[in-house]
């Protein structure tokens, strides 16, 4: 579904992502794991638009997503939840999840997507008319993702969702991916909760400091220590 | 005197807050400080003044030309000059319109002359009298207009799609792309709505103001603080800030000294930016 | 490396620009002046742009139109005379372009300023290099009286302006309204720039000398967005007459909110400036009807004129009227007068167009009142101050500005005294 | 003398002091007098507005304090301009840095706005002051020429004068701008939380050069006083004076002190020569000049300097441009 072949991402002269290739296939739960500056959110960034001065292959569904400008890639079935949630403070939880469904093609079928969000979050319809910058951590979470379902994606790009929150909400979030998952939304995930990843996602990829270091299935894994120990923490 | 002298506080600051709110949402979406302001503010009011003496229109009338003409300037000056700086910094901003009002303020001396144009209406100097109260026709048709643009406007920002998006670009223009929202698009459509504002307050300006090319100094100062004072982009910011400076300037004028009544915004200025620096409707971010 | 370069490349900029800059100028001006050919040269200094360029613009005209008649009946001794216009919107520019006009254009003779902030900076730089210098607008005091010898004033100080309002109110208003001056309740406004602070400083000083009762005394800015508190202060205090210093766009929010908040005042007297604007009864119509100026004397009665001075001002306003839509005012016809006396008695009496010769020629004018289209006439003091300088007291009457005070040049009798309430 | 750059400065200014000498056009030399108080001016901006970034429009303050101080010292006390200026200087400085800690916490936009506020309060304080600065009115300054009185009869001394200020100025600057401090203030500029959390002691950083900056905007404000030999509030504290400092460094390029010098020795001449020349239709210098900084804004946001080391990159091959640290202008200050 999402190919990536030999992508460059730059900030002026600083390259944050070097000649990185991935490969996301319907369905999957892709997980993108790596520290703090590896370089997991410029490339989420490159996938949904952000990034602009972005080199190498991007494709998705067959077609040439450099071609797309930022908010033309949502159309195309691709939304981005960033890092830190990133909701419009003043906006009402109502209002954001609205903004989710900016596009054309979410927008006329607004109304069941939102009823089918609030069966997901309850808490949200609870909250519906209280302004974002006012909800608790998990809440706000929730929302972004919310929001970004709002969108009807096929592909969804989550940056750090369990940033921020108490483990038991980090259960809970990574428990509705699961969910959302389910219900045919492809994911690529960028986590520095690698233990979380590792439990959720199909299979991941390992970045550091811009470069992409492995590949591996969950099952592959088992045969290899010593990423096992490196990134895992486990013996 | 002093129910007299807060009730006309309260009327310039409604009109200290609508010739603000064009401004404040420019300010708002956009981030940028938009200094010829006050230019925009004179075309506005040329274009009034001329509807007015070539076609006879009342000056309130006269939105229904400006309006349509401004929308039209504030487009072109959005796609081909701003848009083309939303990136710099923000001094470079803020001496494009610089550059902008000088060739602005110059090309109406140049073609139109310095001469000052008033539009002659008769209730420019009417006054309506309540018991001892005396509301000048001009300024309560002003606060009236003010309020409808104020309600209207609020309305489009909050029930409307586009106003939601104009809202969300405001508060964070990166989220909001990624939400799939065409940016660049939603600034040309705020900067024409600011100049649709800037059209409204500049007619009801020409009532009591002759318009001749710097007329904009008077006003764009003022403005300026009136903007920061109530909250980025917020437009009940702008007319709560605009209520107040107006207030307090009018009752300064009249209980100490007129000379010194043009400090108080100023003033009221800094002490909000030390209080409160995201403005009274502003969001700390 | 780079850096040496960059620098010896600005170094170099700065020399050739200064270079170039300077040749071709003193190419195209040298030796214009004083040997038999060629024009004579005058340097005209105005703010043409910014907030004073209205005024700075129908002063260049008239300045202009004085000149073209002068130059259509034959010039100085065959010489045409060629007006340089040089902007100058503020004091900055005003001694920037006297420098350039003196020192690089080469041109020794300088008129200006209207505004007297700018006059304050362009004329020393004129002074320092023995250049002439007519001022027809500025009237600060300071102007002359600085110890300056070659500066030419024909027009009346502010100080004059300011004292005629507070005389015109104590000699003539008080006793029309049955009060001894100081039974007469006065209010001094005046817009807080240079040119109102001085205005009223006259009008101060001389109501106090009349013992006039100065109910309100205030000063505000001509930028201000909104008179009401001022308004009501009068209202307060009562004044029976406003004499009121204001630039124009202050001038017409004063009169209009004056209306709105009913305040009128048995007689309202501007000092020229605003006051005395086309453009002022062109936005007020009916409500500037009966408002008195003080200012210099525009259009006065042929009475006060001699048969030469009526048909110059005949000439002077059809010219005018060619290009403008509003007749000039007392301001503009000082200008002219100005201009008109430098080139009719002053320069074809000159031979080397030297300041002390000009200094010379004019210390000796002696033209009686009345020998000028706007009545006025020329002795000037050692000072360079014209004692014939006049004002005079008009009044909106019908749309226009006619001289009404003192009788001499009076064109019409004021009416409206006091004004009546409005309709 | 070991560093090559300071030789080079102070080599084009022995060219321009003898450059001067065989000038003798007054419009020329005072082209090069106020080329040289614009420098100067935009030079002691970029202290506050180039390194530690917080963006002055308020600057006509700091010189209108500097003109006040020395001449209303000199008018009644016959102080000399020299002391008065050091005097002003100092008060200037005061005032900057009360004002930049209290507008610490503001950024961009506000701290913009916050110090034209200063500016106005300054306008309006000195028309309503009279009895101190004789109002609207404004202050003449006798011509008395002398050296203790800072006037004279020639213009090329007073060029002579503010070529060595602005010499002292760039030198000063090239030396903080290379000292642990500049790196500091560059710190500061860019991200100031981070730079706070390595230790850098960001408000005694930030107060202390928009002081500096303040201290030498007044110096300047003094010049032009004994220059032009006429004050007055609508000179000197308007907001286009305190925009004209700031267009002058940032059109040259901030964050270098080669670009306010680069700045006003474009702009100043050009505005000169516009005025002069193009006087045939009120206003139309004025737009021409309007167009031109539109012009450089939309096509060379980040300033001349950059540009013009950008041509002679191209030209030597070399890297000129990572010499000069990225002002403010980079894309990621936005985000």
């Amino acid at each position: 579904m999402l190919k990536l072949k030999n992508v460059d991402v730059l900030y002026g002269k600083f390259m944050a992502v070097k000649q990185v290739s991935i490969n996301v296939k319907k369905g999957e739960i892709v997980a993108l794991i790596g520290s703090n500056g590896a370089g997991k959110s410029s490339l989420l960034k490159a996938v949904s638009g952000l990034c602009s001065s972005v080199k190498g292959e991007l494709i998705f569904e067959d077609q040439d997503l450099k071609s797309y400008k930022c908010h033309d890639r949502v159309c195309e079935g691709i939304i981005h939840v960033p890092e830190g949630r990133k909701l419009f403070p003043r906006l009402t939880v109502m209002e954001n999840l609205q903004m989710g469904a900016y596009s054309k093609k979410a927008r006329s079928s607004s109304k069941e997507t939102l009823a089918k969000i609030f069966q997901i979050f309850p808490r949200l319809e609870e909250r519906k008319n209280q302004l974002a910058y006012s909800l608790s951590g998990g809440e706000q979470q929730m929302c972004a993702i919310g929001r970004g379902l709002m969108s009807l994606p096929k592909l969804l790009l989550l940056d750090e969702p369990s940033l921020g929150l108490a483990p038991n909400l980090v259960k809970l979030v990574f428990d509705t991916v699961k969910a959302i998952n389910k219900e045919g939304i492809t994911i690529l995930l960028a986590e520095q909760n690698s233990t979380m990843s590792l439990k959720y996602s199909d299979r991941f990829y390992i970045l550091e400091s811009g470069n992409m270091v492995n590949e591996q299935s969950k099952d592959s894994l088992a045969s290899d220590a010593d990423i096992k120990k490196k990134y895992f923490g486990l013996a | 005197m002093f129910l007299q002298n807060l009730v006309n506080g309260i009327f310039v600051g409604a009109m200290y807050g609508l010739t603000a709110s064009g401004l404040s949402l420019i300010f708002g979406v956009l981030n940028i400080v938009n200094f010829a302001h006050g230019e925009f503010i004179m075309i506005g009011m040329y274009i009034t003044y001329f509807a007015g003496a070539l076609l006879g229109v009342n000056p309130i009338l006269s939105v229904l030309i400006s309006v349509p003409v401004m929308l039209i300037l504030g487009v072109l000056v959005e796609r081909f000059l701003i848009n083309r700086i939303i990136n710099s910094s923000d001094m470079a901003q803020i001496f494009l319109t610089v550059g902008l009002g000088l060739v602005l303020s110059n090309l109406a001396l140049i073609f139109i002359g310095g001469n000052y144009y008033s539009v002659r209406v008769g209730y420019a100097t009417e006054s309506l009298k309540l018991g001892s109260l005396l509301i000048g026709k001009a300024s309560f048709l002003t606060f009236i207009v003010t309020v409808i643009t104020f309600i209207v406007v609020s309305m489009m920002l909050k029930y409307t799609f586009i106003g939601k998006a104009i809202r969300a670009t405001s508060q964070d223009r990166t989220t909001a792309q990624l939400m799939g929202v065409n940016t660049g698009f939603i600034y040309t459509v705020a900067f024409g709505l600011g100049m649709v504002l800037v059209a409204i307050s500049a007619a009801l300006l020409t009532i009591m103001f002759p318009v001749y090319p710097n007329i904009g100094n008077h006003f764009v100062v003022i403005c300026f603080v009136i903007v920061v004072l109530g909250g980025l982009g917020s437009l009940p910011g702008a007319l709560v800030g605009g209520v107040i400076v107006g207030v307090i300037e009018i009752l300064c004028g009249y209980y100490f000294s007129m000379g010194w009544k043009d400090v108080v915004p100023f003033l009221v200025l800094i002490i909000c930016l030390l209080v409160r620096p995201q403005g009274i409707f502003g969001t700390r971010t | 490396m780079k850096k040496i370069w960059l620098t010896v490349l600005a170094a170099l900029l700065a020399v050739s620009l200064a270079g170039c800059g300077g040749s071709n100028k003193a190419e195209t001006t040298e030796g214009n002046q004083g040997d038999g050919g060629g024009d004579i040269k005058l340097g005209v200094i105005l703010p043409l742009s910014g907030n004073l360029a209205l005024l700075g613009n129908e002063i260049m005209d008239a300045i202009n139109i004085a000149a073209d008649m002068k130059n259509k009946s034959g010039g100085i001794n065959g010489k045409k005379i060629v007006t340089e216009r040089a902007d100058a919107p503020d004091p900055n520019a005003g001694s920037t372009q006297a420098n350039r006009l003196v020192n690089t254009e080469n041109i020794k003779m300088l008129m200006g300023t209207y505004s007297s902030g700018i006059a304050a900076a362009s004329v020393p730089v004129a002074m320092r290099a023995n250049a002439t210098y007519v001022e027809v607008n500025a009237v600060a005091d300071e102007i002359t009286g600085q110890g300056y010898k070659y500066i030419w004033r024909n027009v009346a100080t502010a100080s004059m302006m300011g004292s005629n309002a507070s005389k015109f109110a104590a000699e003539y208003i008080a006793p029309k309204l049955n009060l001894t001056p100081e039974k007469l309740k006065v209010a001094i406004i005046h817009e807080d720039s240079s040119w109102g602070t001085s205005v009223s400083n006259g009008v101060r000083t001389k109501a106090e000398e009349y013992n006039l009762n100065i109910v309100c005394d205030e000063s505000y800015s001509s930028k201000s967005t909104d008179l009401s508190p001022l308004i009501l202060k009068m209202t307060k205090a009562k004044p029976d007459v406003v004499i009121a210093s204001s630039y124009i766009a202050d001038a017409i929010l004063l009169q209009k909110q004056a209306k709105q908040f009913d305040f009128r005042p048995k007689a309202w007297i501007g000092t020229s400036a605003g006051h005395a604007l086309g453009d002022y009864a062109g936005s007020l119509g009916q409500d500037a009807e009966g408002i008195f100026v003080s200012d210099l004397p525009g259009i006065v009665s042929d009475n006060g004129l001699d048969k030469d001075a009526a048909q110059l001002k005949q000439e002077f306003l059809t010219a005018w009227k060619a290009s403008h839509e509003t007749v000039p005012s007392g301001v503009t016809f000082g200008a002219f007068c100005g201009a008109w006396t430098f080139f009719n008695d002053v320069l074809p009496q000159c031979k080397t167009f030297d300041a002390e010769e000009i200094r010379n020629i004019y210390l000796g004018l002696d033209i009686e009142l009345g020998s000028l289209p706007d009545g006025t006439g020329v002795k000037y003091g050692q000072n360079g101050q014209n004692e014939r300088a006049t004002i005079v007291v008009e009044q909106w009457q019908n749309g226009a500005l006619v001289a009404v005070w003192p009788d001499n040049y009076a064109a019409a009798q004021p009416a409206s005294l006091p004004l009546p309430a409005y309709k | 003398m070991r560093d090559k750059k300071v030789c080079i400065i102070i080599l084009a200014y022995t060219v321009l002091m003898i450059a001067i000498s065989l000038v003798g056009n007054n419009f020329l030399l005072d082209m090069v007098v106020l080329t040289g108080l614009w420098a100067f001016a935009a030079q002691a901006w970029n202290i506050a507005g180039g390194y530690s970034g917080q963006f002055s429009l308020g600057h006509c303050a700091f010189f209108g304090i500097g003109a006040y101080t020395s001449s209303i010292l000199y008018c009644n006390t016959g102080l000399s301009p020299w002391v008065g200026m050091l005097i002003g200087g100092v008060i200037a400085a005061i005032v900057a840095a009360v004002y930049s800690g209290i507008c610490n916490k503001l950024k961009g936009h506000f701290f913009a706005l916050a110090t034209l506020a200063l500016g106005q309060i300054m306008y309006i304080a000195s028309v309503q002051l009279t009895s101190i600065t004789k109002g609207s009115v404004g202050i003449n300054i006798p011509f008395k020429p002398g050296f203790l009185n800072m006037i004279f009869n020639s213009r090329a001394t007073y060029a002579y004068i503010i070529l060595t200020f602005v010499l002292l100025l760039t030198l000063f600057t090239y030396f903080i701008q290379k000292s642990k401090y500049g790196y500091f203030l560059y710190a500061i500029r860019d991200n100031e939380r981070a730079a706070i959390s390595l230790g850098v002691r960001g408000l005694q950083l930030k107060m202390g050069s928009f002081a500096v900056s303040a201290f030498f905007t007044a110096i300047a404000g003094t010049f032009y006083a004994q220059y032009i030999l006429f004050i007055d509030p609508d000179s000197l504290l308007v907001l286009f004076l305190a925009v004209q400092m700031a267009i002058i460094a940032i059109i040259g390029g901030t964050g270098s002190y080669l670009g306010p010098l680069l700045g006003s020795v474009i702009l100043i001449p050009l505005s000169m020569l516009l005025r002069a020349k193009i006087n045939f239709v009120s206003g139309l210098d004025n737009l021409i000049y309007g167009l031109i900084l539109m012009a450089v804004v939309l096509f060379l946001p980040d300033g001349l300097l950059p540009f013009i080391l950008k041509i002679f990159k191209n030209r030597t091959g070399k890297k000129a441009m990572e010499k000069y640290p990225k002002g403010e202008l980079n894309l990621d200050a936005k985000v």
